[in-house]
This record gives structure tokens, sequence and C-alpha cells, in this order.
């Protein structure tokens, strides 16, 4: 079992190496990640948003959706856990205080 | 050869990572261990998503200085790409939660069966 | 309102569901009708979006007015309407059926059901969405959602539960991963945006590792034959009405995505051209039909036979979108309907049966035609659809298939398809003779004067459980219908 | 004479993570998997990307390593490999 997981752990390493051969260098400024949707978000988020900061005008505004999904993913977190962790009965007023 | 190894050294050290995190998660026997592994892995992955985030020559924290005052001409350049930190934050909460729902899981597993070693799980279950 | 009927979809279960658990304090009873309204206004919605989609094409739905690369954007298509209405409905009947199953099975009924409508927001928001990330956080959700619900189940429901999270966990992060290597070269995450810019990088490395780990990642969440080992497990061991809701939709969604990314985010030039894809899912699909169909012979327990059968049967949509012509594809797609009418079905009668029996046995199936007839007239009419016997809608989609395999000359394909078809004739077959034919043996019997009543299920379980039995002959009469106003527009050109 | 500050840290995180699925008792694999986490904060705080270093140090760091730790209580410490 381990040198089953071993060889399928190497096997993605290689992929993954394969992958990164043709990415661009680490920090270049004239990535396409760089060029093609962040300036807007960099030049423009003081006079649509009134936000210095770019992360939050992006996490709230421009992609606040996303936001709203991630608050979902921790009510739900939530919710299973109060479903899981009930049905131990008595014993729950121990465990989560 | 070297330059090529060098100028992407933080993609190098992710993927190492995530082979580590991904080996734990599948290979070892504890459920413990598998957890401690998934956030290994995880993290990997946010390491490559800021990684892609950074700009050499001079970029700064993506917040705008002075930006109640004087009209500055803002540069792309000058500032780091914010898109892939927006993302990373959703991925770490999502992390958390994950983290959350197992860590539930498993203490309901070891009061049901008293042990925390997969097999020997799936050995009282049969 | 019919303008923002995309984003009520979602809404409206989403905030039911934030105030689920403030009425289950106030009474334990509410949350039953208020997640049969919410989901009952998600289906109202949804049927009014496929209507606008089929009177005047795709729909953009701008989230928060900001433009597609920048902002997050809901595309509906034609196949986009399809799920949507397929899910919400689905849901709602599970939802209308869950009554006296979470009653018997479940302690923490509140929570259940809020975890309920997060699931089922999670597959509506994959289905929904335009965008890359956007996307996967739906898909966490759904997945999350997935955890609790299959951990809430039967004994050993918590193990199967935990391996599920290891690998789906290893599925999302490889999705994540392909977003990231596309965004790398592209800089864009809205799919529509990344189709534009994509044809220029096809040659490069990291697009198509992009695209392994797409694929890798969705055949795990899909239980593609190599990597279903999580799925038996954890759709056995859930309560009935969580794997009633998860094991017909969480396939089909992933298919869905599986779908997009070959024929939406690449183009089918890419994919099915420039790299083997095609010719491996072909050949994956048959791998996966022969290993469900073999493994499902083998089971004594009637949930988990059914769980091969979802493995074979994703093996089928995986090999006919393989074989890449539109006539496969439409299959596959007509597939995809019917299956997952086709196994809530299924699931809904084991559920019935569970509740009744106290047990997914096969060996207890012992004359369930005197004691429960009409659930298992619609197991019956469940069990010709999946062997494909023509009124129902089974035998349409794989005559499709057929079809598409033979154009592309691919008779191995064919040659698989109908041997699982004779082996789903010897299971259901099966099934059906205990039910049935062992009641008269034990009439026989010399101490057996046991009067056998009927003994139907609660209204509240026989209602879906027809109606479901009732829309798959449906779908078998209006295919063509179906076939030549939604699904032709979902196919890509080739 | 410029240290090459992220590539210690690297260094670093690679020990921490290496020891967190190597050593058999789980309560210091779990502290060690903290320590990791306030590595990988920090390097990211060297990245430029303090927002994500500030998340990562409050929630992954510390929310998940209290977590981890409740739950090593809750059940055992010991780890068979």
């Amino acid at each position: 079992m381990k040198l089953i997981s071993l060889v399928i752990v190497l096997i993605t390493g290689a992929i993954l190496i394969y992958g990164t051969m043709d990415m661009p260098d680490w920090g270049d400024p004239d990535s396409p990640a760089s060029l093609h949707v962040s300036p807007r978000y960099i030049t423009k988020t003081l006079e649509e948003t009134a936000t210095p900061n770019m992360v939050t005008s992006v996490l709230a505004d421009y992609r606040g959706y996303d936001t709203l999904g991630e608050t979902t993913v921790i009510f739900t977190a939530g919710m299973v856990c109060i479903l899981l962790l009930r049905s131990l009965g008595g014993k729950i007023s121990k465990l989560d205080t | 050869m070297f330059d090529f190894i060098v100028s992407k050294y933080n993609y190098w050290m992710y993927i190492v990572l995530m082979m580590i995190g991904f080996y734990a998660m599948i290979g070892k026997n504890n459920l413990v261990k598998k957890i401690i592994g998934m956030n290994i892995f995880q993290t990997a992955i946010i390491l490559f998503f800021v990684s892609i985030a950074c700009k050499k020559g001079g970029a700064t924290l993506p917040i705008i200085k002075h930006a109640h005052g004087a009209e500055h001409a803002i540069k792309v350049s000058h500032y780091l790409n914010p898109l892939p930190h927006v993302l990373m934050l959703t991925a770490i909460v999502v992390m958390v939660a994950t983290l959350g729902v197992a860590i539930a899981i498993i203490i309901k597993i070891y009061r049901e069966y008293g042990t925390l070693e997969e097999n020997e799980i799936l050995r009282k279950l049969k | 309102m019919i303008d923002q009927a995309p984003i009520l979809i979602i809404v409206v279960p989403l905030m039911c569901a934030f105030l689920t658990p403030i009425l289950g304090q106030l009474n334990k009873k509410l949350c039953y009708f208020w997640v049969v309204s919410a989901l009952t206004a998600s289906v109202v919605f949804s049927v009014i979006t496929l209507q606008v989609v089929l009177k005047s094409g795709a729909i953009h739905y701008y989230l928060g007015n900001w433009a597609p690369p920048w902002g997050i954007e809901y595309v509906i298509d034609h196949l986009n309407a399809l799920m949507l209405v397929l899910v919400s409905s689905v849901a709602l009947l599970v939802a209308i059926y869950s009554k006296k199953s979470v009653e018997q099975e479940v302690s923490g009924k509140t929570a259940f059901y809020t975890v309920f409508l997060l699931q089922v927001v999670g597959f509506l928001g994959i289905v929904i969405t335009g965008d890359l990330f956007n996307l996967y956080v739906f898909l966490e959700i759904a997945s999350l959602a997935g955890y609790g619900l299959i951990a809430a189940g039967e004994k050993g429901a918590l193990i199967a539960s935990f391996r599920y999270i290891i690998m789906g966990t290893v599925g999302a992060c490889f999705y994540l991963l392909g977003v990231g290597y596309l965004y790398m070269v592209t800089g864009s995450l809205n799919i529509a945006d990344l189709a534009n810019i994509l044809p220029d990088l096809y040659s490069s490395k990291v697009v198509l590792v992009a695209f392994a780990f797409f694929m890798v990642g969705i055949a795990i969440k899909m239980a593609l034959f190599p990597l279903h080992v999580w799925l038996p497990d954890a759709y056995t061991r859930a309560p009935s009405s969580a794997s009633a809701l998860l094991a017909p939709l969480m396939t089909k969604v992933s298919i869905y995505v599986m779908i997009r990314i070959i024929f939406t985010v690449f183009k089918p030039c890419f994919s099915i051209e420039t790299l083997p894809v095609a010719k491996i899912m072909v050949w994956v699909g048959i791998a996966a039909i022969i290993a469900g169909a073999i493994m499902a012979l083998a089971q004594t327990d009637f949930k988990r036979m059914l769980c091969y059968i979802i493995v074979a049967e994703v093996g089928y949509m995986v090999g006919g979108i393989g074989l890449a012509n539109p006539i496969a594809i439409k299959g596959a797609i007509l597939h995809l309907l019917n299956d997952a009418v086709m196994t809530l079905g299924l699931f809904l009668v084991a559920g019935i049966i569970t509740y009744k029996l106290k047990s997914h046995t096969l060996s207890d199936f012992h004359a369930c035609f005197r004691k429960i007839p009409l659930t298992m007239i619609a197991f019956v009419i469940f069990a010709l659809s999946i062997i494909g016997v023509p009124p129902t809608g089974g035998f349409f989609s794989k005559w499709y298939l057929i079809q598409g395999a033979v154009i592309a000359q691919n008779w191995s394909f064919v040659v698989v398809l109908l041997g699982s078809s004779l082996i789903n004739v010897i299971l259901f077959f099966r099934i059906i003779e205990i039910g049935y034919v062992f009641h008269d043996s034990d009439q026989n019997h010399s101490h057996g004067e046991k009067k056998i009543t009927i003994n139907e299920a609660p209204f509240s379980m026989l209602v879906p459980t027809l109606t479901v039995a009732i829309s798959i002959i449906l779908i078998g009469i209006y295919n063509q219908e179906i076939v030549k106003n939604i699904i032709q527009f979902a196919v890509p050109e080739l | 004479m410029i240290v090459p500050f992220d590539l210690i840290i690297l260094i670093f995180v690679l020990i921490c993570a290496l020891a967190a699925i190597t050593i058999k008792d789980l309560l210091s694999a779990v502290i060690i998997l903290g320590a990791y986490s306030f590595f990988m904060c920090l390097m990211w705080a060297q990245m430029g990307a303090v927002d994500v270093a500030f998340t990562e140090a409050s929630v992954s760091a510390s929310i998940g390593t209290i977590l981890l730790i409740t739950a090593v209580f809750k059940t055992t410490r010991r780890s068979k490999d």
C-alpha cells in the first residue's frame, strides 16, 4: 500500500514538474497573470470602489459572490458538526464547551 | 540550467510540499496523520497561488499609499497582483472548514471504535 | 422578477438554509415544510429560466453588475437550464419523500434539513456558474454537506465518510490546482473568457497539465472506475433520503462539469483531436461498465448493488462523451437525464424498503410484492428502464449511445453496452424472483399460514416514488421532443 | 551580505512538514504542524501577501491547531506510523 501510494505521489510530482517547465519565471511582472484581469483591480480600485486596499475591494466587491460562498462553507461546516456531534447523546455537553 | 532552477525555486518547493502532503494523505494509516497531510497539501496549493501573484522589481503590497491625499498616477507594476490573494483567502477558509468536519468525524470514530488506525477500524467493521 | 430568476434559483434555498436552524428552535415540524417550500420556489424559478432560455437563447447574469472577466457571471445555456430543472426537481422530490425516513434514521432533524438544503445549493451553484473559482467554492459546499449527510448514517458510515473526505479533498485540490495553472498562463477565471484566450496556448505544457488535473479531480468526484472506491461504502451507509439525494446528483453534476471543461473551456479541437483523451475516455468507460456490472453481481446488499450500477452508468456517459460524435454525445446527455431519474427512483425504493423492513439486504426481500405492491410496481418500471426496455427512458439513451458507437466504429463499446444490459437483466430479475416467486413457496410451507397483509409505504414516500416512475416513462415517450428542443443545442460543434 | 530570507524560511517549512508526518506522537506532530503554518504565513508576509498571511495566522495556524489539539486530547496520542 505504501509503495503504491509512493508511486502515485511520484507520478503526480513528475507531471507537476513537467508543467512547471513552461511556466513564466517566478515574479515576472509581465506574466499573463498580471496583465489580463488584475490591472483593472489595481488602477480602478479607488475610482470604482473607494477602497485603497485592493484585496478588500476585490474580496467584497468585484468578487463578493465568492465571499458569500465562503461564508456558506463555514456555515455548512458548522451545521455538519452540529449534525454529527449532537447524536453523541449526553456526552455532547462536555464535548462542545 | 542553474538559472532555470533558481528562477522557479518557489514552484519546486510547492511541488515538494504537495508531494509530502499527498503521500501522508494516501499512504499513512493513522487518521490524524491523514488530516495533517491534507493540511500540508492544501497549504502547498496556497503557496503556489501566492507565488503567482509575486512581481519582482519594486512591487509592494496591494494597498494604495496616500489614497486620500493628492492624486498619484497608479502604475500596475508598482503593486502585487491582488486576485490570487483574494482567491486564497477563500481557500484558507475552505481548508479550515474541511478540517473541522474531518475532526468532528474523527472524534465520533474514536468513540465508536476506540482506535484511529484505519486498518484496525476496517477489521472491526467486518 | 423574470429577469432575476437565475439568481433566485440559488438565493432562495440559500437564505432558507440560513433560517432553518432558527425555525427549528421554534418548532421542529416546521423544518420539513420550510425545506419543501424553498425547493418548490427553486423549481419554479428554474422552469422559468428554462423557458426563457428556450425562447431567447443563453442568459448572462452579472453578479453585482461587474462585467464578466472582472466580476462573476452566471451563464445559462440549454445544457445548464436542463440540469437546473433536473437538480431542483430531484431535490424537491427527495425533500417531500424524506419526512418519514428522516424521523426514523436521523437524530438531529433541524441540522439534517439545513445541510440538505445547503447540499442542493451547492449542486445548483456548480451547475449555474460561469466562473471556474466560483465553481470550486460551490463544489466545496456540496462536498462538505455531502460528507455530513453521509456520516449521519448507519454503522460504518463514519469511516466511509472519512475516506470520502480524503478522496474528495484530493479531487477538489486537483481541480483548484488546474484553475491555478490556467490562471497563471491566461490571467482569467471566467469560462467564456478562457475559451477565447486558450486556443493560442494549446501547445503550452502548463495548459496540458491543467487539463490533466481537471480531469483527474473531476473523475474522483464522479467516481469514475479506478477512482470509485469511496462511492459504494458511502452511499450504502448514508441515511436513505441522503443517498437518494446524493446518488443521482453528485455523479451527474460532476459529469456536467466534465462536459463543460472538455467542450466549453477547452475547445473540442484540443481535447478530442490533439490529445488522445477521447480514446482514453472510451476505454475507461468500458472498464467502468465491466467492473461495475461484475461487482454489482457479487453484492448481496440492495443499496450496494445500486452503487455499483451507478459506477457502470458513469461508464456509459463518460464513454458516450469519449466517442465524440454528435449522436453519442446526445445519447450521453439524454442518459444523464434518464440516469438521474432512474437512480433517484431506485434509491427511493431502497429507502421505502429500508423503512418498512429495517434492512436493505437482498435476502430480506421475501414477499415484497405482497407487502408493498405499489412500490414494487415502481421498482419494476425502474428496473426495466435500467435494463433498457422500450417505453421507458433508459432504452432511448442507450439506443443513441449504441448508434453513436456504431458510427464511431467502436464495436467493443457496443458489445459492452449490450453485455451490461444482460447483466442488469440478471440482477433485477433475481430481485423480482426473491420478491415474488419465493412468496408462493412460503404459502405452501406447512406451518406457513402466515397471512401477508398489504402494508404500503406512507403517502409522503409513495407519491414521489410513483411520480418518478411516471416521469421516467414520460421521458421515454417524449424523448424526441427533449432531444430536438434542448439537448441538440447543448451538443458542441465537432 | 544579503541573507536570502525566504530561502531560509522555505527550508524551515520543509523540515516542519517532514517532521509533522513522520513523528509518531500525535500531539507533537500537531504542534509542529502549527509551527509549519506559522513559517508558511511568515513566508507569505515576506512575499507581500499580508492579507493571506494574517488570515493564515489567525485561521489556520491558531484555530486549526486548536481544533487538532482538541481532537488529539479527545482521542489518543499514540499512532503507529
